[in-house]
């Protein structure tokens, strides 16, 4: 089973999307995701056979770079959330027509392709090169499909691009200096060799510089709020959905092996950086006046907490926070699709001008509320197993980390039950709530699906990341 | 076979809450509100016979049913634990829901979202069965959250009135403060003996050899109990208790009295290993205890809201088992539990009868002379007052005093502050009936017109209960106690306890009764020889405002959290984010402001150009030649 | 030939010379008028001329001076493009100083 | 050789064919001649030799980077037949210029003797005066050719000077007897002199700061075409050229002259991306972005064995680029008076194709991953750390940053602003150019070991 199908799966996709026209292009890629769904979980059968799905090729001569794919536990585990929450959000935006739609889908299933590729990259270039390309087709989505004033979003979205752009760039500066000392851009190479303190410090740094805005970690954060909510909420759920989750992947992927004197350093920096984010995201999302702003304000602090988790350096907190990761991507792709619900009803995204839905809609009720319980991690919820998890190693290093981290549960629910209230109960509104349709409804129901079902049996989850991540870990501990 | 009985008696609600949520609506709102309640009996008769087999066999039983999370040093799987303790919980969290359930299928009938209400009752019946059969901290910890999910739901069950909703808000998050105090406890034990699964938990306390992690393990008995000072509205996460009286009637008397608010005394019950060898902890939880039941006697004083006195009533009621925890006597709180369970259940009822009547009245200036409207009601709620305030023969009156025997054997001003805080509950208790159905009406004149004894599926309830509150003592009677035997395996040191009633114990039993009559002699003399009525809200004045507005407490909390954080959140939103989010675009602008000023030099001045190309030559020349 | 070299020595020739090209440098930076800027370039390139002949008797061989003659004509020839342009700045403009042409700047 | 002497060949001809006035099929003929010639040249790839005692030696570098300018030279021919449809009678003469600038270009890459250089560089030179000034009747065009000429001649004069200085010193032309001397123990002063003097006439060509500022104004005046020509030929070919100057004369450089030339990188980069943040004129941003080029080209002179690779391939990515970016910008302002940005707004709605092609150049300036642009700085930062640069490497870095400032001006305009004019037919030639030049990019972004391993 070549691993590489899947991209060309996904890339095909592409193509064929933006020929096939604006009357089935929505359709057409929705099949292309399915598609790319499935084969990751033939994947995933194949690698529980054991197999080792790799692909290596040498692509370039000079520098030596080759175009070398893996898929580990942890890479699959990704590819399957990008794959499945794909084809999730592209039937998502079956509800609503965009102009020049070919376009706008086949850039979703490139964005997606580009992902894919990030995850299951192990050559260091490779791994960059998809890694920028994700950033174009969400840079057009953004700019193109986009809601309010032109300038504004424009701004947003510039700022946006360059600002991780810039992150990024010293993350290939640091990726050149590897080379340099490994003579090649392969991961298992970079591993083999051994930097000095400082030269590890350094490399760390331009790594964090790079994940730390693109997750984004504050004080890092400014471009998420406004992009998030200037984006198509199909963009959105990419972002926050996917895209994020790439920089966390890439911290325990990439940081955290290739600097790991560094990272046993200065971790309780990082650890104190990702609470920070955790407290002053809470308390931010609180006053937000914009639903899809504090929804992003909200996932600020949650992965804050992931990132702390993976500051850890134990295997419970890298364990939490790839669970949490999954569990945040699905639970935040469903929050923003209710924002969008909303949005198509009553045409508003600032929470004042909500209120009063329940009394119509209580099925649609139920299921926000459903996603909102989930997102504070009640138990028997899949985001409890990974913060939970998280909580606990952080623990380990500190209780105090624990208590701080732990406010997370308080605050999340002040927020997100003050958002509830005032967006959906009170009197009953004055502007018909249609009830959800049925696309809305499979949609939601899906989700929710999926966190009830992990949380209750994460245990396969566990299974297939585990064994990696351990390695990862040898990594991280091994002595230089 | 006991597998699936367990999981019949767990699933039975949920079934009945998912048939509720799914097709209640089409049922009917009386089929739905059966439907529910057979669901909870079911429950109930699995109970009965869980319980015949413990006592028979004195075996817990342990259910284990799949891993559900993975830690490094340790696994968690989702099981169950039947022991006496839970089988006991079991039996009045079920018994008295149906009992609610039954009841609330006549008193919800003319809301129309009745089966919704059925539905998170059962839920709330199916999380609380968890929490109680849960077999390790994690799984218990489902229930304990989800009953507070589901107390949120139903406090906020009619949501279209705002402050309702901020109740119901309140509650859930001041229950969360404390489960975060739960989490970091069960971090800690999970850190220290790498389980937390109770048995094995209990053995490696017996076992011994723990001695070196006793600082750590305080940390943990306290991070506990807070957790429990949350669930069970302890000072001083209490406020949320009277708020959550916004909730219909039922909900107030099955989760807000009998059931819910008793899941911190479990926690500590089933814990009680662990805190047994914590005595500072202990010490603490008495001394909250005892305040929290004066405290809240003390407001319960002057309100004049019937289900607030109750309310208030409940958390010092709670008060009190939490001093007979702190003071290591388990079996008595539970005991208290128990009889307070029935009690506190009727009088909600009963109460719950009252407002029905008079179409939602709940100030009590406004009732009196109900007796004759209303017997059934009126005879109930007497014997729960009376058993309450610890009238003797009356099952509060054996609990109760227990309590106030340990304390008086460990720590007499203790025991002061319990004696006080029963007098006044006896006071209150009866300024409430008094108030309620002595004198004439006070109330409108077509209130006065609908007064009507509530329909027989209201009055059955009240009965029942009326009656376990009065011969419920009878299980843990001084000397001879059926609980205590029962509760050895759990509370191993009940085995080598002494019950021997020497003098000072009916002394004190005395006392306690005498506490009894003076308070309720003094509401006597106050409501029924003067007759005097509560005055207005404008018009009370002193110390007794203060106590009507509950210290004030609500209003410093305000001031000095939920203001803070808010204002604090405004600040971040306006200034720290722009300024921030300035900051990155600063870069931008700089460069741009020097890339306009940069223009300037490129003035097409062909003889500028030339001077710059000159300049650079001579200057890189000159540098060469230094530099050599 | 020779003996005048060793008479007068290389470096004046090279100093004589770097004193005309930098006449020339000088009267390009200064002076406004293109024609005489043009004049300037040329002093320049025949100072190097001479640089050229100087060198090539100093090192006896003749390619210094083949490459004066391609200077030359190269010269020639820029100059001619020169003026060329320049006939056409005075038809449009009027004027051959070189201070007008500042359309494009900024 | 046999490159030179057919593309004098074809120039001529050009000439011929306005006398019998075939104008019509002048550029078909002369794009076809073109390739026959870049046949030629490849075919010469791995023969090394030399001709008429070492005036040219032909070898890997020269063939390669000759093939390039062919290249680039025949979409330019190609542009020129839409661009000067005004005046057909003079068309043989620019496309017969043309031909004469590559026989420069050749040259200069292909020199073995000091005059051969010269003469290169000034053939070359003229041409491009010429073409600045082209326009004859448009003020601006006789400003960019008088300005392009002064200061040319200006720096030719410098050229001729330090060549001067070196023959003074080594007493020869023959770049292979200068090497062979320039061993030996003790060189005459005159010698690095005159290298430092041709290097800054060099540095001028390639307008590299502070010797830049003709570029954005004769950018902006001459006619768009020859604009499209100096950004990409002439800049390619001036780089190649002081490549070789300093390699082929191995004038070993001195560890201060290596200062300056990082100094001059990191000034160029900074100055041309910062100067072209605020440009309203397309073309003159374009020239502010080739300063900042030029700057990341001359990184390459600080490991001179190793990155001739490196320079063919930051060359070609960036010409291609280039000539895209230009022919859809010729399509743009085809009869306009300037080429403010305010011409692009709408390009997406209008003409997708062309505005996407666009983009992808600039993208492949700005180096973003999977274009070409994004290999070349790539291979450029890996060397120059290799070197022991890694400040240059995070100043460019930086800058390439900024550059993102600019070139996203460029693409939010043609997305996000509402077309100002209503959808103009476009001839078959430019989208040709512009298609098949954005496609070799891309494919050199594929597969930049193509021409990586070309030269070592």
């Amino acid at each position: 089973m070549n691993v590489s199908l899947i991209l060309i799966i996904l890339f095909v996709g592409a193509l064929v999307t933006f020929l096939s026209g604006d009357k089935l292009a929505s359709k057409v890629a929705l099949f292309f995701g399915l598609a790319a769904a499935g084969c990751s979980i033939v994947l995933l059968n194949h690698f529980n056979l054991g197999e080792n799905i790799s692909f290596i090729s040498q692509w370039i001569t000079k520098p030596n770079v080759s175009f070398a794919l893996k898929a580990d536990g942890l890479s699959l585990a990704m590819v399957l959330l990008t794959t499945i929450l794909t084809a999730i959000i592209t039937f998502s935006s079956f509800g609503n027509v965009y102009k020049n739609a070919k376009s706008f889908y086949a850039l979703i299933l490139f964005m997606s392709f580009a992902m894919v590729g990030t995850f299951l990259a192990s050559d260091g270039l490779l791994y960059y090169i998809f890694w920028e390309l994700s950033l174009i087709p969400i840079y057009f989505i953004t700019l193109v499909w986009g809601n309010g004033d032109v300038e504004e979003r424009r701004k947003a979205v510039v700022k946006f691009f360059i600002y991780t752009l810039a992150g990024s760039l010293f993350m290939l500066v640091a990726f050149v200096y590897l080379y340099q000392k490994a003579g090649s851009f392969l991961i298992e190479d970079l591993y083999k060799i051994n930097l000095s303190a400082t030269e590890q410090l350094w490399i760390f740094l331009a790594f964090f510089l790079a994940y730390a805005i693109k997750i984004p970690l504050i004080p890092f954060h400014t471009w998420q709020a406004n992009v998030y909510q200037k984006a198509p909420t199909v963009g959105t759920m990419l972002l926050s959905g996917i895209m994020l989750k790439m920089g966390l992947y890439s911290i325990i992927r990439w940081q955290l092996p290739l600097a790991p004197a560094a990272a046993h350093e200065y971790k309780y920096i990082f650890i104190a950086i990702g609470l920070a984010g955790v407290i002053y995201g809470s308390i931010v999302a609180l006053r937000q006046r914009d639903l899809k702003k504090l929804l992003a304000y909200s996932s600020l602090a949650h992965v804050g907490l992931i990132a702390a988790g993976t500051y850890t350096l134990t295997l419970d907190g890298l364990r939490g926070a790839v669970l949490q990761m999954i569990a945040h991507g699905f639970v935040v792709v469903g929050l923003f699709y209710v924002a969008e619900i909303i949005f198509r009803r009553y045409e508003t995204r600032v929470i004042a001008e909500m209120g009063g839905i329940r009394t119509q809609t209580p099925r649609f009720t139920s299921m926000f509320l459903i996603l909102v319980m989930a997102s504070i991690s009640l138990p028997a919820t899949f985001n409890f197993v990974g913060e939970f998890t998280v909580l606990y190693s952080l623990s380990q290093i500190n209780i105090w980390f624990a208590v701080l981290g732990g406010t997370t549960i308080i605050l999340g629910a002040y927020y997100m039950l003050r958002m509830f209230q005032h967006a959906m109960l009170g009197e009953t509104n004055s502007k018909v709530f249609a009830d959800v349709t049925i696309n809305e409804g499979i949609t939601l129901v899906v989700i929710i699906a999926v966190l009830l079902f992990f949380g209750m049996f994460p245990k396969p989850i566990l299974d297939l990341i585990t064994p990696s991540l351990e390695e990862i870990l040898n990594q991280i501990n091994r002595i230089n | 076979m006991n597998t699936n009985l367990a999981l019949l008696l767990l699933l039975a609600p949920f079934l009945g809450f998912l048939i509720n949520v799914f097709f209640g609506k089409s049922l009917g709102k009386t089929v739905s509100g059966i439907i529910g309640t057979l669901a909870v009996s079911v429950s109930f008769a699995v109970t009965l016979y869980f319980f015949s087999q413990i006592s028979a066999s004195k075996q817990a039983i342990q259910i284990q049913l799949f891993d559900w999370i993975q830690i490094s040093n340790f696994k968690v799987d989702f099981g169950f634990l039947l022991d006496q303790l839970s089988v006991l919980w079991l039996l009045f969290v079920t018994g008295i829901g149906s009992l609610i359930h039954l009841y609330s299928i006549r008193y919800m009938h003319d809301d129309e979202k009745v089966h919704s209400f059925f539905a998170y009752l059962n839920l709330f019946v199916f999380f609380m069965i968890t929490l109680v059969i849960g077999s390790n901290l994690l799984v218990m910890f489902i229930g304990w959250e989800g009953v507070g999910l589901c107390s949120y739901l139903l406090i906020g069950f009619w949501y279209k009135n705002q402050d309702f909703n901020d109740a119901a808000k309140k509650a859930f998050i001041m229950n969360r403060i404390g489960d975060l105090g739960l989490l970091v406890g069960i971090f800690i034990v999970g850190m220290l003996f790498n389980t937390l699964d109770f048995t094995a938990l209990k053995t490696i306390f017996l076992t011994g050899g723990i001695e070196d992690k006793v600082t750590m393990i305080s940390v943990a008995a306290f991070a506990l109990f807070i957790g429990a000072c949350g669930k069970s509205a302890q000072i001083p996460l209490y406020t949320w208790l009277p708020d959550a009286m916004a909730g219909p009637t039922p909900v107030s008397a099955l989760i807000h009295a009998a059931t819910m608010v008793t899941a911190g005394i479990f926690m500590i019950t089933r814990m009680n290993f662990l805190f047994d060898i914590t005595p500072d902890v202990q010490a603490i939880i008495a001394v909250v205890g005892a305040v929290t039941a004066l405290f809240a006697a003390t407001i319960g004083l002057v309100q004049n809201d019937i289900k607030k006195v109750l309310a208030y009533s409940t958390v010092s009621q709670l008060g009190l088992m939490f001093l007979a925890l702190g003071l290591g006597a388990y079996e008595v709180a539970v005991f208290h539990v128990i009889t307070h369970a029935f009690f506190k259940a009727c009088l909600f009822l009963g109460s719950g009868s009252v407002i029905h009547a008079l179409g939602g009245e709940q100030d009590m200036r406004n009732m009196g002379g109900l007796k004759k409207a209303m017997p059934i009601t009126f005879v109930t709620m007497l014997i729960a007052s009376l058993a309450i305030s610890g009238v003797p023969l009356f099952s509060g009156f054996f609990s109760k005093d227990e309590i106030l025997l340990v304390a008086f054997h460990h720590n007499i001003p203790l025991w002061v502050i319990g004696s006080v805080a029963s007098i006044m509950t006896a006071f209150y208790m009866f300024r409430l009936m008094f108030l309620t159905f002595f004198k004439e009406f006070r109330g409108t004149v077509e209130q006065k017109h609908h007064l009507h004894e509530s329909p027989s599926l209201i009055t059955i309830p009240l009965i029942v209960l009326a009656i376990f509150a009065t011969v419920g003592g009878l299980i843990s009677l001084p000397g001879n106690s059926w609980l205590n035997e029962y509760l050895t395996p759990i509370l191993p040191k009940l085995a080598n306890a002494e019950h021997h009633l020497g003098n000072t114990e009916y002394m004190l039993m005395a006392i306690a009764v005498i506490g009894g009559i003076v308070g309720i002699g003094l509401a006597y003399a106050k409501y029924i020889k003067q007759n005097s009525v509560p005055s207005t809200d404008a018009a009370i004045t002193g110390f007794s405002k203060v106590l009507y507005n509950k210290y004030y407490i609500d209003e410093i909390y305000d001031a000095i959290i939920v203001k803070p954080i808010n204002v604090l959140s405004v600040f971040f939103r306006d200034k720290v984010e722009t300024s921030l989010s300035a900051l990155v675009f600063g870069f931008g602008k700089v460069t741009n402001e020097i890339s306009y000023q940069g223009k300037k030099l490129q003035t097409g001045s062909i003889g500028l150009y030339l001077f710059a190309f000159v300049i650079g030559l001579c200057a890189i020349v000159s540098y060469l030649f230094l530099a050599q | 030939m020779n003996n005048i070299l060793n008479q007068i020595g290389i470096e004046n020739y090279i100093f004589l010379s770097v004193i005309l090209f930098s006449i020339g440098v000088f009267g390009v930076l200064y002076r406004r008028n293109a024609i005489i800027v043009f004049m300037s370039i040329e002093i320049m390139l025949n100072a190097v001329n001479l640089l050229f002949v100087a060198f090539s008797t100093y090192h006896q061989d003749a390619e210094g001076q083949v490459f004066v003659f391609f200077s030359m004509a190269v010269a020639a020839a820029e100059v001619a493009v020169g003026l060329a342009i320049l006939v056409s700045i005075f038809r449009n403009l009027g004027s051959i100083t070189i201070d007008n042409l500042k359309n494009l700047k900024g | 050789m046999n490159t030179l002497i057919a593309i004098i060949g074809l120039g001529v001809l050009c000439l011929l064919f306005e006398i019998f006035n075939f104008t019509k099929a002048i550029v078909p003929i002369t794009i076809v001649g073109l390739l026959a010639v870049l046949g030629l040249t490849i075919s010469e790839y791995n023969s090394t030799e030399s001709y008429y005692n070492n005036m040219i030696v032909v070898s890997k570098f020269s063939t390669t980077f000759s093939s390039l300018f062919i290249v680039l030279t025949i979409f330019l021919v190609g542009l020129s037949h839409n661009f000067y449809e005004k005046h057909q009678s003079k068309i043989s003469d620019y496309i017969a210029i043309k031909i004469f600038l590559l026989a420069g270009s050749v040259a200069m890459v292909s020199f073995g003797n000091l005059a051969m250089f010269f003469l290169g560089i000034e053939v070359l030179s003229i041409a491009l005066y010429v073409l600045a000034a082209s326009d004859r009747l448009n003020l601006k065009s006789n400003e960019a050719g008088m300005k392009y000429f002064l200061m040319g001649s200006f720096a030719s004069g410098i050229i001729l000077f330090g060549i001067c200085m070196i023959y003074g010193a080594m007493g020869s032309f023959d770049v292979s007897d200068i090497s062979a001397m320039s061993q030996s123990a003790e060189l005459p002063i005159w010698f690095p002199i005159g290298i430092v003097l041709v290097t800054i006439g060099m540095l001028f060509k390639i307008a590299a700061v502070p010797f830049h500022f003709w570029a954005p104004d004769v950018y902006e005046g001459s006619p768009t075409m020859t604009t499209a020509l100096m950004s990409t030929l002439a800049k390619v070919v001036a780089m190649a050229t002081l490549y070789k100057l300093l390699s082929v004369m191995n004038a070993d450089i001195s560890e201060s002259f290596k200062i300056v030339v990082v100094v001059i990188s990191m000034a160029s980069m900074t100055i041309g991306n910062i100067m072209a943040l605020r440009q309203n004129n397309v073309k003159r941003m374009l020239a502010f972005s080739g300063i900042s080029h030029a700057g990341f080209m001359l990184m390459t002179l600080l490991s001179l064995s190793t990155s001739a690779g490196s320079l063919l391939y930051y060359a070609s990515a960036y010409a291609l680029a280039g000539i895209a970016a230009f022919s859809v910008i010729i399509y743009v302002c085809k009869n306009r008076d300037n080429e403010d940005i305010v011409n692009f707004h709408g390009l997406g709605k209008n003409n997708p194709l062309l505005a996407a092609v666009l983009t992808a150049s600039l993208l492949s300036m700005a180096g973003i991953p999977i274009f070409a642009g994004f290999f070349a700085k790539l291979v450029l930062f890996s060397q120059t750390i290799e070197s022991g640069y890694l400040v240059l490497v995070i100043v460019a870095v930086v800058n390439s940053i900024i550059s993102v400032g600019y070139y996203f001006k460029l693409i939010l305009a043609m997305y996000t602003k509402e077309p100002n004019e209503e959808k103009k037919a476009t001839p078959f030639v430019i989208y040709a150019v512009a298609v098949v030049a954005i496609v070799l990019n891309i494919a050199l972004g594929l597969f930049p070991s193509l021409v990586l391993d070309l030269l070592p």
